[in-house]
């Protein structure tokens, strides 16, 4: 059997689609399934990878129609990375979440695997897809999912923030719709590639008008200031294996999706700049409602997208470090962002306090996962040596490259706000009066392999980066190199 | 010949737009629902006349459906009016 | 079928202004509905109301002149240049489908939503903030 | 104030919407050269008829040429029903299940839906059935006998869906609409790929696996939207949770 | 292997071992830290003969080595940490979290160690940040309860700093393309004239690490709260971190003398002098030991600031003579106050006095110290003091700025007093009564630091010769040294030992008179035994010498103590935060409100778009 | 309820209905439509028999034929003779009305029969069923002349009833 | 054959004609008719019969279409008496009342009693619960 890209969402929509008939034969089907259908996405992922950086790119047609005639998945260093990166993202935050999930009764676990394994795939989807429309299709997948998971606890308040969520979110499939409908009427194709070959021909009002479309649509599912309204809610009400997932897949697929779409259909000028300047103010504006927060999973979330603001502004400023510093960080947040949200959720659960509050002293009860909690917070922050900073570095050696010294100063401004509170954090853990002495929940086995291997790989990347620089090198080089996309998918033709 | 279509194209047309009229007026939910009932009852004969009119079969499983969905509609709308849903 | 090229012409502005306009105007009248209306059923009718607009402006982009639907039933087997653009409708009946899973889930948000804070108004429905 | 702010971005969307959709304008011919194929629209327009021997084009793309997408919407859509049972399933202490005070239904109503059910019902198979050849398709079939499931259940308040028979249809049905695609993968190498043997035009076996395919979404459409339309109305509201 | 990799990983493999011991066997940790800072420091001897490394990482070409210089810090810093470990052993006895505690201490001294190696200014960057952010986790140790936002002051300070500094080699590498510092100093980074952020940036960093006001704010209570023996080696040693970075970046002032650079040179002598005045006032009037020595420590930094930016010979050698003489002595001052902490329970010199019949040895440290501190030959301090006045007055002619030097270290004298009778001289009190001498292993590393200081004062060439060899390394060539001398500009010898012991048998003569004298009309009563006015004695009306040690001085320098940098700081963070916490509210909650904001931002998008995507 | 158990003769009955109704819709004789409507005819039919009873077997006689025939001509005749009615009164709103909710009661007891009767009430002329509980039919009555229940039934049932009594029985 | 044709042809166009007439009867109906009643009883009929008769004009017209027409036409017939006689029962207990001159009211008492009814048991409910809690 040849291993194609189109195994990452066969195999989950197989499973998914089975798993209501397999747990009426096994009970704890629901369960088990996810974790090897995602773990087989990892393995697909590393055989793929292998695949794509010999011959350069995978391109899979559908339905046996050449693109652009048919949709087609494609896989570039650039994709191929981030899907390996979301596929063992999405495989460890299962085995996270596996004992986890025995808190929740009886059937409802069959629903949450479901949708946290479609949340993963549709976001896998978003990625590797090369056709406009489909891409659409597999953002809405990512939707529902998300805002079903969002809403998933009833006695919190997630039906709230799930509406919120799903109100942005349609506006957004509203806005990417009207966008998608231009750029067909302009250049008769829905194929990425082919669209971007065309795109010099469409005048340029349409253009920039579908452009904005897609800036506001994407920009709500990238986070993007004043587009994210929904993003706090939703990251503090999801259960936290969920809010893991939107920190390490659904915001990356968000990011990818725009820029994607800036930077191989559109060649316009002044979408740097937007970029680098709704950034910052991203960022900004996050940090800014995180230093105040009072409850630890919504400040985790405003971290989030401050972390998406920087993203964003080191692919705007658009050369090839920069988007290697981009990469990199998407990198670094999927895994550090995800350590913070297992080891808070242990927090939360062990004083039952959602508020910064039930930090104080649990470095007693919980040494070890206190110590990663930590070395996560450190790592995100950017302190040497661990994996966050070397990203920071480069997006800052590439801002420089652009003469850009007000952007390095207000980064690294910004980043003082960040460390002023994850310190804190800190500080509580280890130095705060405690006040609960009962029974500890310690993690269990699962979670702490899970956990564990973030932070290896935190420390290992941070003390040496050259594991992964090389990849993420040739997949900032793929991104950029839009006429080799082009050629490589309709040459075919 | 087609002028007789024409012009029941026509009656239907003024019909569809007093019956949208109602819908728009109001005043109560049931009042809307009977403009809408009467809409698409206007409807299908619409389809099967366009379907006449281009000479495509197809138009006629298009009424056919439209039928039963307003149907279905009207009764599900009924039984929202009656609190009974 | 000459006399339908014929009035097509004639008020091609008219028309045209009949169709893009009842379209944007649904969006518009979702939007404010969406913005303006508290009760969260009604925004949610909203968003139907702005999808609609979209779709009808996606099925309007796809009609040529006097087309007609791209089915190549018996007697049509030729006619393919009559026929309208085919990708659009076809584009369409996902967005409808997508657009009403949307729907429904936020149907079953607002019952929960309406169990858990007795009211549906949407201003009164923020314990998540700042 | 608010209001005409708010008044004022509307409008500023709606100007620009009519601004640059003057630009395409109604009716214009946009679909590609026919022929020599340039556009997607042209080429689906030829190769509906002659390779695939599908009669409506817009099937064809749906199932055939942009399958890919539709096994996304039955997605959505089975992701919708999932999310919505997450949101509202009922625990055993939330006891809804005393005695529903119900208002009874129209006994008219109740005997016409008896009858009219098999109809719909049929005429929702009809229509996924002919979905390559009329307008229908399993979307529309599947809503169809979804609104049959409907009318029973709201004229019937005890009307049993067979809940259980719904799972394993729903779940073959995608399973089976999974596996043609990967029968299209192993025989031809490219998943969803359709059959060499397509059969002719307008015949009811015509399109290869497209009918076929249109039956899964069919009967998959069908449950789900019974399934969601089940959920949503034995949910009671106004009770607190 | 490599000396540098070895002690990098002996560090490294000691904090984790010890943090994870502690949960083990507490009593081990400790040890276990002596023995990797032991094993670590035994590599000095292989030191001299290293050759550089050089790696790549991360697309970064990273390069580690000595040079004299580097040597010169390096055993500051390895000897100083090894004998504050020594010490912790006994001082942190029976304290939480001591896997905590040692893990940071080794990932400090850590961090310190490769900073100095660093040849290049990623690594020197990342080994600054790791020290930061570990002696960070010290600071809290004790500050948390205390003052929660101490912790928090010091890391915003650094990060300050530390993103100063990265922005300027982020910077170096854009106009120089290069990481190396020896490549990069060469081709005039730290030069004036071409990018004057550059300099300006890392001395930024370097200055708040050396606690340079204005930006000191965070050094007063991060010395005094943190665990003693830790602050020993921050102050001791850590705060030389600033000072070698700003050799690296005065070095190329010294090899220019560049007029452009006179001015900046000039700032900087000037804020080292003002800190070492100001820093002296705030000592006077510290009720608390280890406060006092805080804010002496910050004024320390102050002279060596002051001695590097004159930029003569005589300047430079002052300052890392002066580098050294205050590890050591500081060092001693902090194990000394960690010692009365650890036996009389606190350093509240309001408290506690005469300890001087308990704790014999550790008063012999303190006053050997204390004689260091001030200046009294024949201790060392005394030399360094002396050719920073000999490098101002006579090399840079800056005669103001001797005038405030020379204020300073006259006022040290009065704080340096209070601090040995506070808690030594005077009465015993009820209190104390069963205090006992500090246990031997915090007794040795301070006598070894009080004979160091008492060495090199006798024969300070022990210093001046690695000192003399640096300083080739920053361009002054030909520094002539003797034994107990050294040449000033005219080339003549300054015999440091004849002068020396003049001026000590004038301060034997005046300490000796002053302590019989206030013998003979001492009347031994309890400090608060104040019956016999007649009054109840009240809770803030402690009328006791000890409280109002030096009255009349700060009724005098009132207007300098109600001018509070501290405060400034202060607001401008609450204020901060006030508009931090307005601004967030933006997040209204309303999901409709969020819907507004897109509709709006599209529509402001709409109007602009042609503006803004041409 | 008049649900009924499942029985051979109804199964095919209704299948043969079904059948007819798939024949209708597809209007084509090709094998396979066949094939693929009886299949499908079997599957409808097994699921909707219990439930589907409008007509029994036994109803159809070449005299219940001809009965239908004759209900039929007699609601067109009840019809045309309604909307000319309602056409009238649109035109000329100022026609004296007394609307009223009137009763009377049915002697059919057959689902169905009683669905036929209510619909044919409806579409005559003035009139709208209202709610049907058990034998009594509440009817909406735009211009009230009596409210004798006899007259009443006489006034709109009875000619329908007469021939639906033929059909169905009491 | 023509001239059949040609009769089926005019016959369907009179019918299609009449239908639409009836339609737009019924629609004008619906819009002058001062009560919900009313507008009931104008539009149900008139809209029915029009329906009912265009899609029979057509199928005369069109004759090969006849047979699914029929079905639409029977669809119609059951449907459409259904739906108007839904929402007038809904509406009315949902308290919206017809016009009357002289209140002629058959209907309200047993509404009224079914209330009555439904309320008795809604406290048995609640008798219950209390019990269970
Ligand atoms: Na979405
Ligand atoms: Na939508």
């Amino acid at each position: 059997m040849v291993i194609s890209p189109v195994h990452y969402i066969v195999a989950p929509l197989l499973a998914a689609f089975a798993i209501p008939l397999l747990s009426k034969i096994y009970k704890d089907a629901a369960r088990v399934v996810p974790g090897i259908v995602l773990f087989y996405n990892v393995i697909i992922s590393f055989v793929l990878m292998k695949q794509v950086l010999k011959q350069g790119m995978i391109n899979e047609v559908i339905a046996g129609w050449q693109p652009p005639w048919g949709i087609n998945l494609v896989l570039t260093p650039f994709t191929g990375f981030l899907a390996a990166m979301i596929s063992v993202m999405g495989f460890i935050i299962w085995l996270y979440g596996f004992r986890f999930k025995r808190t929740l009764k009886g059937g409802v676990v069959k629903y949450y695997e479901i949708l946290q394994m479609m949340m993963i795939a549709g976001s896998i989807g978003v990625i590797i897809t090369g056709d406009l429309f489909n891409m659409f299709v597999f953002i809405e997948i990512v939707g529902i999912t998300a805002y079903s998971l969002t809403a998933f606890y009833r006695d919190r308040n997630g039906a709230e923030a799930g509406f919120k969520y799903l109100l942005l979110g349609s506006l957004a499939s509203t806005f990417l719709l009207l966008a998608i409908l231009l750029i067909y009427t302009q250049t008769g194709t829905l194929n990425m590639a082919q669209i971007a070959e065309r795109m010099p021909e469409v005048s340029s009002g349409i253009k920039i008008t579908a452009l904005v479309f897609f800036l506001i649509a994407l920009g709500i599912e990238a986070e993007m200031f004043p587009l994210n309204g929904w993003a706090p809610d939703a990251y503090e009400q999801a259960p936290s294996p969920t809010s893991a997932t939107f920190a390490a897949v659904v915001s990356i697929a968000g990011v990818y999706a725009l820029v994607r779409i800036l930077f191989t259909l559109f060649d316009v000028a002044g979408v740097h700049q937007y970029l680098i300047v709704m950034g910052f103010v991203t960022m900004l504006v996050a940090e800014i409602a995180a230093v105040s927060q009072k409850n630890l999973k919504r400040m985790l979330a405003y971290s989030s997208i401050g972390q998406v603001g920087l993203v964003l502004i080191a692919f705007g400023v658009g050369s090839p470090l920069a988007v290697f510093g981009a990469l990199f960080l998407m990198l670094n947040h999927a895994v550090i962002k995800s350590l913070l949200f297992m080891t808070g959720s242990y927090f939360i659960y062990n004083s039952g306090e959602k508020r910064l509050e039930g930090l104080n002293g649990m470095h007693k009860r919980l040494p070890y996962v206190s110590a990663l909690f930590s070395l996560a917070a450190f790592a995100i922050i950017g302190f040497p040596p661990f994996s966050g900073f070397w990203s920071k570095f480069y997006i800052l050696i590439a801002a420089s490259d652009q003469k850009m010294i007000f952007l390095i100063i207000g980064i690294l401004l910004v980043t003082i706000i960040e460390l002023v509170y994850y310190l804190r954090s800190v500080g509580r853990i280890y130095f705060a009066k405690e006040e609960m002495q009962d029974i500890a929940h310690k993690p269990s086995v699962n979670a702490l392999i899970a956990m564990s291997f973030l932070a290896l790989f935190i420390i290992i990347i941070g003390i040496y980066p050259d594991i992964i620089t090389g990849y993420i090198n040739q997949a900032a080089a793929a991104l950029l190199d839009k006429t080799h996309y082009v050629q490589q998918i309709l040459g075919s033709k | 010949m087609n002028i007789i279509i024409y012009i029941s194209i026509v009656l239907i047309s003024i019909g569809s737009f007093l019956a949208f009229m109602r819908f728009v007026k109001g005043p109560t939910a049931a009042d809307r629902a009977i403009a809408l009932d009467t809409l698409s009852v206007i409807g299908i004969a619409g389809l099967v006349l366009l379907g006449y009119l281009f000479k495509r079969y197809i138009y006629i499983d298009l009424a056919l459906v439209y039928a039963v969905l307003g149907f279905i509609g009207i009764i599900v709308i009924a039984r929202y009016i009656e609190k009974a849903l | 079928m000459n006399e339908f090229n014929e009035l097509f012409i004639k008020y091609k502005d008219l028309i045209t202004l009949a169709v893009y306009g009842t379209a944007i105007m649904l969006i518009i009248i979702g939007l404010y509905a969406v913005l303006l209306k508290k009760h969260l059923v009604k925004i949610v009718i909203g968003l139907s109301i702005i999808d609609a607009g979209v779709h009808l402006l996606f099925v309007a982009v796809g009609y040529i002149q006097t087309g007609t639907a791209p089915i190549f039933s018996p007697g049509y087997e030729n006619a393919a240049d009559k026929m309208v653009d085919p990708v659009p409708q076809a584009l369409v009946l996902t967005a409808i489908v997508i657009g009403f899973a949307v729907t429904a889930l936020a149907l079953s948000l607002v019952i929960r939503l309406y169990k858990h804070h007795h009211t549906a108004n949407i201003e009164q429905i923020k314990s998540l903030k700042w | 104030m608010k209001r005409y702010i708010i008044f004022l971005f509307i409008a500023v969307l709606g100007w620009t919407l009519a601004q640059t959709f003057r630009a395409i304008p109604f009716g214009a011919d946009r679909r590609g050269n026919l022929d020599q194929p340039d556009r997607v629209a042209a080429f689906y327009l030829k190769e509906s008829p002659e390779t695939l021997q599908t009669a409506n084009s817009i099937t064809a793309i749906v199932v055939n040429f942009r399958g890919f997408d539709t096994l996304g919407e039955v997605t959505v859509l089975f992701l919708a029903a999932t999310g919505l049972a997450s949101i509202l399933y009922r625990k055993e202490e939330d006891d809804e299940t005393e005695e529903r005070i119900t208002l009874i239904s129209s006994s008219l109503v109740r005997t016409g839906a008896k009858i009219l059910f098999p109809l719909i019902l049929l005429l929702g198979i009809y229509v996924f059935i002919h979905g390559h050849l009329t307008p229908g398709g399993g979307f529309q079939g599947g809503a169809i006998i979804a609104t049959g499931f409907l009318l029973m259940l709201i004229t019937y308040k005890r009307f049993d869906t067979n809940h259980n028979l719904m799972v394993w249809l729903e779940s073959l049905a995608g399973l089976a609409f999974v596996a043609t695609g990967l029968y299209g993968l192993f025989t031809y190498g490219s998943f969803l790929q359709n059959t060499h043997s397509v059969g002719t035009l307008n015949d009811l076996i015509s399109g290869g696996l497209i009918p076929l395919i249109y039956i899964f979404i069919g009967i998959k459409v069908g449950t789900e939207l019974t399934n969601i339309l089940d959920i949503l109305l034995k949910i009671k509201p106004g009770k607190q949770s | 292997m490599n000396p540098i990799i070895s002690i990098l990983l002996i560090l490294f493999a000691g904090s984790v071992l010890a943090f994870g011991i502690d949960s083990i066997n507490r009593k081990w940790t400790g040890w276990i830290a002596f023995i990797s800072m032991l094993l670590a420091a035994l590599n000095l001897f292989y030191l001299a003969q290293t050759s550089d490394l050089v790696f790549s990482l991360g697309g970064v070409s990273l390069k580690w080595g000595f040079s004299s210089l580097r040597l010169y810090f390096v055993y500051i810093i390895l000897i100083l940490s090894l004998l504050s470990f020594l010490y912790s052993i006994d001082y942190m006895k029976g304290k939480a979290r001591l896997g905590y505690f040692y893990g940071a201490f080794l990932l400090t001294v850590l961090g310190m160690f490769g900073v100095v190696i660093s040849k290049d200014f990623v690594s020197f960057f990342i080994f600054w940040e790791i020290m930061t952010w570990s002696s960070f986790l010290l600071i809290i140790y004790n500050a948390y309860y205390k003052v929660k936002t101490q912790g928090l002051k010091y890391m915003i300070f650094s990060a300050i700093g530390a993103y100063a500094m990265l922005t300027a080699i982020v910077f170096i590498y854009h106009y120089y393309g290069t990481f190396d510092i020896a490549v990069a100093i060469k081709g005039g980074v730290f030069s004036f004239e071409n990018h004057i952020f550059i300099p300006l940036f890392f001395a930024l960093g370097f200055a708040i690490k050396a606690a340079i006001m204005p930006f000191h704010i965070w050094a007063p209570s991060a010395y005094a709260d943190s665990p003693m023996s830790f602050t020993a080696v921050f102050s001791g040693a850590m705060s030389k971190m600033g000072v070698f970075g700003l050799l690296l970046v005065l070095a190329t002032y010294y090899a220019l003398h560049n007029p452009d650079a006179y001015v900046f040179s000039q700032i900087l002598a000037w804020l080292g002098g003002i800190t070492a005045a100001m820093a002296t006032i705030y000592a006077l009037i510290q009720t608390d030991a280890k406060r006092l020595l805080a804010y002496s420590s910050i004024s320390q930094l102050g002279y060596i600031v002051v001695a590097l930016s004159t930029g003569t010979k005589l300047g430079v050698m002052a300052a890392l003579y002066l580098a050294v003489l205050h590890a050591v002595f500081k060092g001693a001052l902090f194990m000394v106050a960690g010692a009365v902490e650890k036996q009389a329970g606190t350093t509240d010199m309001t408290k506690i006095s005469g300890l001087i019949r308990k704790m014999p040895w550790t008063f012999f440290v303190a006053l050997v110290s204390v004689i260091a501190l001030t200046g009294i030959p024949p201790v060392g301090g005394f030399v360094g003091k002396w050719l920073l006045y000999e490098a101002l007055i006579t090399e840079s002619n800056n005669y103001f700025l001797v005038i405030v030097i020379f204020f300073s270290s006259t006022a040290a004298f009065l704080y340096a007093y209070r601090f040995l009778f506070g808690l030594f001289l005077g009465q015993e009190e009820k209190e104390t009564e069963n205090v006992k001498e500090a246990p031997i292993k915090m007794l040795i590393p301070m006598l070894i630091l009080a004979i160091v200081a008492i060495v090199t004062g006798i024969m300070p060439g022990l210093i001046f010769k690695p000192a003399a060899v640096a300083m080739q390394e920053i361009g002054f060539e030909n520094v002539n040294w003797q034994m107990t001398a050294l040449s000033n500009v005219w080339g003549n010898q300054t015999d440091l030992s004849i002068i020396g012991m003049f001026i000590a048998a004038v301060f034997v003569l005046i300490f000796t008179f002053l302590t019989f004298k206030g013998k003979k009309n001492t009347r031994f009563v309890g400090t608060k035994d104040i019956s016999s006015s007649g009054e109840l004695w009240q809770e803030g009306e402690n009328w006791t010498f000890q409280q109002d040690f030096y009255k009349p001085f700060e009724r005098a320098a009132a207007p300098l103590y109600k001018y509070k940098m501290n405060k400034i700081w202060e607001d401008l963070g609450n204020a901060l935060e006030a508009f931090f916490n307005f601004f967030r509210r933006i997040y209204t909650g309303n999901g409709q409100t969020y819907a507004l904001y897109v509709i709006g931002f599209l529509a402001l998008l709409l109007l602009f778009k042609d503006y803004i995507f041409k | 309820m008049t649900s009924k158990s499942f029985s051979t003769g109804r199964f095919l009955y209704t299948f043969i209905i079904i059948f007819l109704i798939w024949y209708a819709f597809t209007t084509s004789l090709q094998p396979a439509e066949i094939i693929v409507g009886i299949l499908l005819s079997l599957i409808v039919a097994y699921i909707t028999v219990v439930n589907f009873n409008c007509c029994d077997p036994v109803l159809i006689t070449p005299s219940h034929i001809i009965y239908f025939i004759q209900y039929f001509f007699v609601f067109l005749m009840a019809l045309v003779k309604a909307n000319f009615d309602v056409a009238r009164r649109v035109v000329n709103p100022k026609l004296p009305i007394n609307p009223g909710i009137v009763s009377f009661e049915t002697k059919l007891n057959n689902d169905f029969a009683k669905m036929v009767l209510a619909n044919s009430i409806t579409l005559t002329p003035g009139t709208l069923t209202i709610d049907v509980i058990d034998n009594r039919f509440f009817v909406h009555w735009i211009d009230v002349t009596t409210e004798n229940k006899e007259e009443i039934y006489k006034e709109i049932a009875e000619p329908f009833e007469k021939v639906l009594l033929k059909i169905y029985g009491s | 054959m023509d001239t059949l044709n040609n009769i089926l042809t005019y016959l369907g166009l009179g019918f299609v004609l009449l239908g639409s007439i009836f339609l737009f009867l019924g629609a004008l109906g619906i819009y002058r008719m001062p009560d919900l009643y009313n507008r009931l009883q104008a539009g149900t009929k008139a809209s029915t019969l029009g329906a009912m008769s265009v899609v029979l004009g057509v199928g005369l017209m069109q004759p090969s279409w006849m047979i699914k027409l029929i079905v639409i036409i029977l669809f119609i017939g059951i449907s459409n008496p259904l739906s108007s006689h839904a929402l007038a029962r809904a509406s009315y207990r949902r308290g919206i009342r017809p016009f009357f001159k002289k209140k002629i009211d058959a209907y309200e008492q047993e509404v009224e009693r079914e209330k009555q009814q439904r309320k008795k048991n809604q406290i048995k409910v609640e008798k219950v619960k209390e019990v269970a809690d």
